[in-house]
């Protein structure tokens, strides 16, 4: 393993150091947390949003904190839920008075460690709501969607909401954006090679040199199925084949596409992949009103990409296309 | 002869020598996550265990058995995230809660022990036994105490401490149903469930460390 | 070798039109050549900025395109310079009568493609000058520094010269403005891994699972010293030392400065790199007006980032920070 | 005996044949090119000629050896790209325009033609022998026709050809000190130039391929 760091242990800490560091624009760091908040936070009579997960999936989440994105974000260990004490303090700091929702991933730690902040949270009177996000269409059957963990879809729920709260709306209506913007949306990854953890200094899964597994999640979770690498736009027809049989569209539908990349991939690949799901959305009826390519959730320095498509009403559409600006991301009017 | 009980400060001794051990298990317990999981578990227990350590390091004097515990639970639920932060913690703080106002653990302290941390643990996670979790090791560990009456400490521990091996053990013919590896489903067969696997090393390490004091603690 | 492609031949020109598909509302695709510009081109009136150079830094040239970035760019296949037809063709469609600025990296194959594309322009009376990017201090001493390449440090010299040829100046001071820029920055970088040519198949060059080099180029080429790798503050902290020593600067002194990911090097590192180079800057008494740590100049999926320091006056500031948008860069007021 | 002279339609069938070759030497070329610069010269050099070979395909029948091969310079240029497109396609197209007029290749016209290749190299590359180029081969294989007094097409495509091999490989034992290798320095030492080593494959494919023709075709 070659990694241009310091200490395994202390990676995610100094990597969240370093984005405060670099981009006081848009945020700052809580002193002694793995959190970051606006730079203007707390907002007040803003209902705060705030995001966190695992390290490992840089720009995700710490990178989409900003004006217009979320108040605050809580960052674990490489792939580990952060504990209670951060998230608590990172909902206090950008508390403005309107209430405090948690946007994350459907994980099992990170559900728990974030229940339990609420719980801490509600003791002082807090308001919290939580949308937890579950657009990987591989992870269980449409029958079971609340169980199904949330992977790069992250980024259009975390948009719609902030940009929601943003329009100075009361926590329901940031959490029915949060949910509906959930509900509209699908993804489906591929996977072509293992990350590496520093910690452990060795990939997470092995993986022959001429396959890929469809489905894999952003932590090697194993996805539903493993066979010989195909060209991208078979492999692209595959993923997007998946995503529309579950996804809530019907034709003539506007819809927003996002490409991610998982870390190693080059962005070149990206853009061959989107062109390929470019064609299969307009064979479906489609129209793409916004297309993002790029790494927004990766997974360390794993191969591979992801798609999500999610459907637009008028209000998803108005809160996507809000300006907004953040170390990962800025969109102007 | 081993001792027969713990005072607060043997417990802190043993939770160090736990810690220890942990972080020698750590490329094992992450090499099992790895195969079923997200490959962070064994750097979350050597972590979780290192905050402990350091938590009780720092607790005053005084400090009785079941102060330890709690502050053990904080500790590492603060210190770790992931789903077993938040598990293991409360049940840390549950066993605690089930010492209060004991200066000793003795071997009829056990049961309780173990028994609220069961108890902390499905309260928490909701898991069922035969889900493929830290629960069926500790389930397996009361078990094996089911009837014992008034049994010395180092017995007792033995006896949980093989229950939650076999316990852990038995989890590798299980499909996984719950958290993170439950998307494998029978993918996750012929492997051993990581947090089962890490409780059945912390009992097997508290076994050992007690076994090794010599009588004259006792 | 594993990559999301569907044809190793038409990896360049696949990514350039996905590209396109994907960011209409910034730029377009030239039909039949390998070339987007602007949404708007040609601007009556403005210079015409016209970047480009070998395919496989992606989001560099092509991604930099949009108001307050280029105007056009013309990609070649992989680390291959253009041919002259489409440059020639993309500087006519974005020529808006005042000239047109050439600006890419010092490769021998670029320099003889652009000037003979230049030639041909010159036949139809359009003003065409060069500015030819020379930021890596590890490809020839500061005695030669005219012969030296050029990396990430791209970045820089189209942003200042598109924001001054937005300003409607002159093609003389646009030209002047990018030569200030190149003038006053400095790049080095370390490189971990090799990437794999999707034409071959294979690793341009072999490195050992320990060992880093440092000062290695975009394509592979040979750096200053090649030795197992050190902790990232340390590699950083000898990428900034040999920066410095070339760095036209003085204590007191503002600079920008750019984190450039090679492709498959996590953000996570590259921010843990940024906090060691940021100190490294406050000890040399530089304070640091704006930080960019992303991969804005990849060599596909090579494993490496480099650093690029630019010293700024006021125009060089003034034209850094202005707003521009560009499918990889977008930045407001 | 093999031909004495080439005309259009043999030059038409003599550029597919080094397209052919360079097919199948592209891998070689790569790794040459991966060793002392960016690696994409195998790659350059095999679209290079497809593009040449399309082009040539696609002119009228009458078109004679000069506008083939100017042709084939312009195809070749506005093809590949990197320094090898500007220099080759150049070369190419000096070839044809010394070719001005002429109906057939023979002999006579190998020198002539070699030479302002040699010229039109210098003018565009400015590299000078010895500096680890395509020059070197270039430059070799006009030294090697010094004196051959109107030789038969056959032989003195030999002797150049055998003089472009030597010259590509003198350049392995050369450092660099132009285009993207010359930052290797003494480092490029013992790998040959890719651009010089190409250039001994034409000529050695033009020799190849006269060599297959039935003697009837003279
Ligand atoms: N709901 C639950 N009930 C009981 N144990 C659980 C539950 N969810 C997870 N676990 C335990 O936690 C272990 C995983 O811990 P760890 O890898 O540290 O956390 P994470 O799953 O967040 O990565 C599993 O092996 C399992 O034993
Ligand atoms: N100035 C020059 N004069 C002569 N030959 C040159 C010059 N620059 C480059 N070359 C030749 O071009 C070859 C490299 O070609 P190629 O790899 O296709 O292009 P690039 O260098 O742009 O990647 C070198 O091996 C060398 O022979
Ligand atoms: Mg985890
Ligand atoms: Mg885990
Ligand atoms: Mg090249
Ligand atoms: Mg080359």
């Amino acid at each position: 393993m070659k990694k241009l760091i310091n200490d395994h242990d202390a990676v995610a800490a100094q990597a969240i150091e370093g984005l405060a560091l670099a981009y006081p624009q848009y945020l700052r760091k809580l002193d002694g947390v793995m959190a970051v908040v606006r730079r203007d936070a707390p907002v007040a009579g803003k209902v705060a949003v705030l995001t966190g997960g695992g390290s490992g999936h840089e720009p995700m989440f710490a990178g989409f904190v900003g004006r217009g994105w979320a108040d605050g974000s809580v960052a674990g260990n490489i792939f580990t839920s952060p504990p209670p004490p951060p998230i608590y303090e990172a909902a206090k700091a950008i508390h403005g008075g309107a209430g405090v929702l948690f946007l994350y991933g459907n994980y099992a730690g990170d559900v728990l460690n974030f229940d339990m902040a609420a719980e801490m949270l509600a003791q002082e009177d807090i308001r919290v709501s939580t949308v937890r996000i579950t657009d990987d269409v591989a992870s269980a059957p449409p029958e079971r969607r609340s169980e199904r963990r949330g992977i790069a879809g992250d980024f259009f729920v975390i948009k719609v909401a902030s940009a929601r709260a943003e329009e100075k709306a009361g926590l329901n209506q940031v959490t029915a954006a949060a949910e509906k913007a959930n509900d509209n949306m699908r993804s489906m990854g591929v996977a072509l090679s293992s990350c590496v953890i520093p910690a452990s200094g060795r990939p997470i899964f092995e993986i022959s040199e001429n396959d890929m597994e469809i489905g894999m999640g952003l932590h090697g979770e194993p996805g539903v199925q493993r066979r010989p690498i195909l060209p991208a736009d078979e492999v692209a027809g595959d993923m997007m084949k998946r995503i529309l049989a579950d996804l809530p569209a019907k034709g003539g539908d506007e819809v927003a596409i996002l490409v991610n990349g998982l870390g190693a991939t080059p962005l070149s690949e990206l853009f061959i992949m989107f062109r390929a799901a470019c064609r299969c959305l307009s064979d479906a009826g489609l129209s793409i009103v916004r297309t993002y390519v790029g790494n927004f959730a990766a997974s360390l320095d794993m191969a591979g990409c992801s798609f999500t498509v999610m459907c637009l009403d008028s209000e998803l559409k108005r809160l996507l296309l809000a300006p907004a600006e953040s170390p990962a991301f800025v969109q102007t009017a | 002869m081993p001792p027969n009980r713990m005072n607060a400060s043997d417990l802190r001794q043993m939770l160090a020598y736990i810690a220890e051990t942990m972080a020698r298990e750590e490329a094992y317990l992450t090499s099992l996550d790895s195969a079923i999981g997200d490959g962070d578990h064994g750097i979350t227990m050597r972590l979780g265990f290192q905050a402990i350590r350091e938590k009780v390091n720092g607790l005053e004097e005084g400090a009785g058995v079941d102060a330890i515990l709690r502050e053990a639970g904080f500790a590492f639920m603060g210190a770790t995230g992931g789903a077993i932060g938040v598990l293991l913690g409360k049940m840390l703080m549950a066993a605690g809660a089930a010492l209060r106002g004991k200066q000793e653990i003795g071997g009829a302290e056990l049961r309780p022990l173990l028994s609220s941390m069961e108890t902390a643990l499905v309260a928490a996670g909701k898991a069922k036994p035969g889900d493929k979790t830290l629960l069926d090791a500790v389930h397996a560990a009361n078990e094996a105490l089911v009837g014992e009456v008034q049994p010395d400490l180092l017995s007792a521990l033995t006896k949980a401490s093989e229950g939650a091996c076999r316990g852990a053990e038995s989890t590798a013919q299980m499909p996984a149903r719950i958290g993170r590896s439950s998307r494998l489903g029978d993918r996750a067969l012929g492997n051993p469930d990581p947090g089962a696997t890490s409780f059945a090393i912390i009992l097997r390490a508290m076994t050992a460390w007690l076994q090794k004091q010599s009588p004259s603690a006792d």
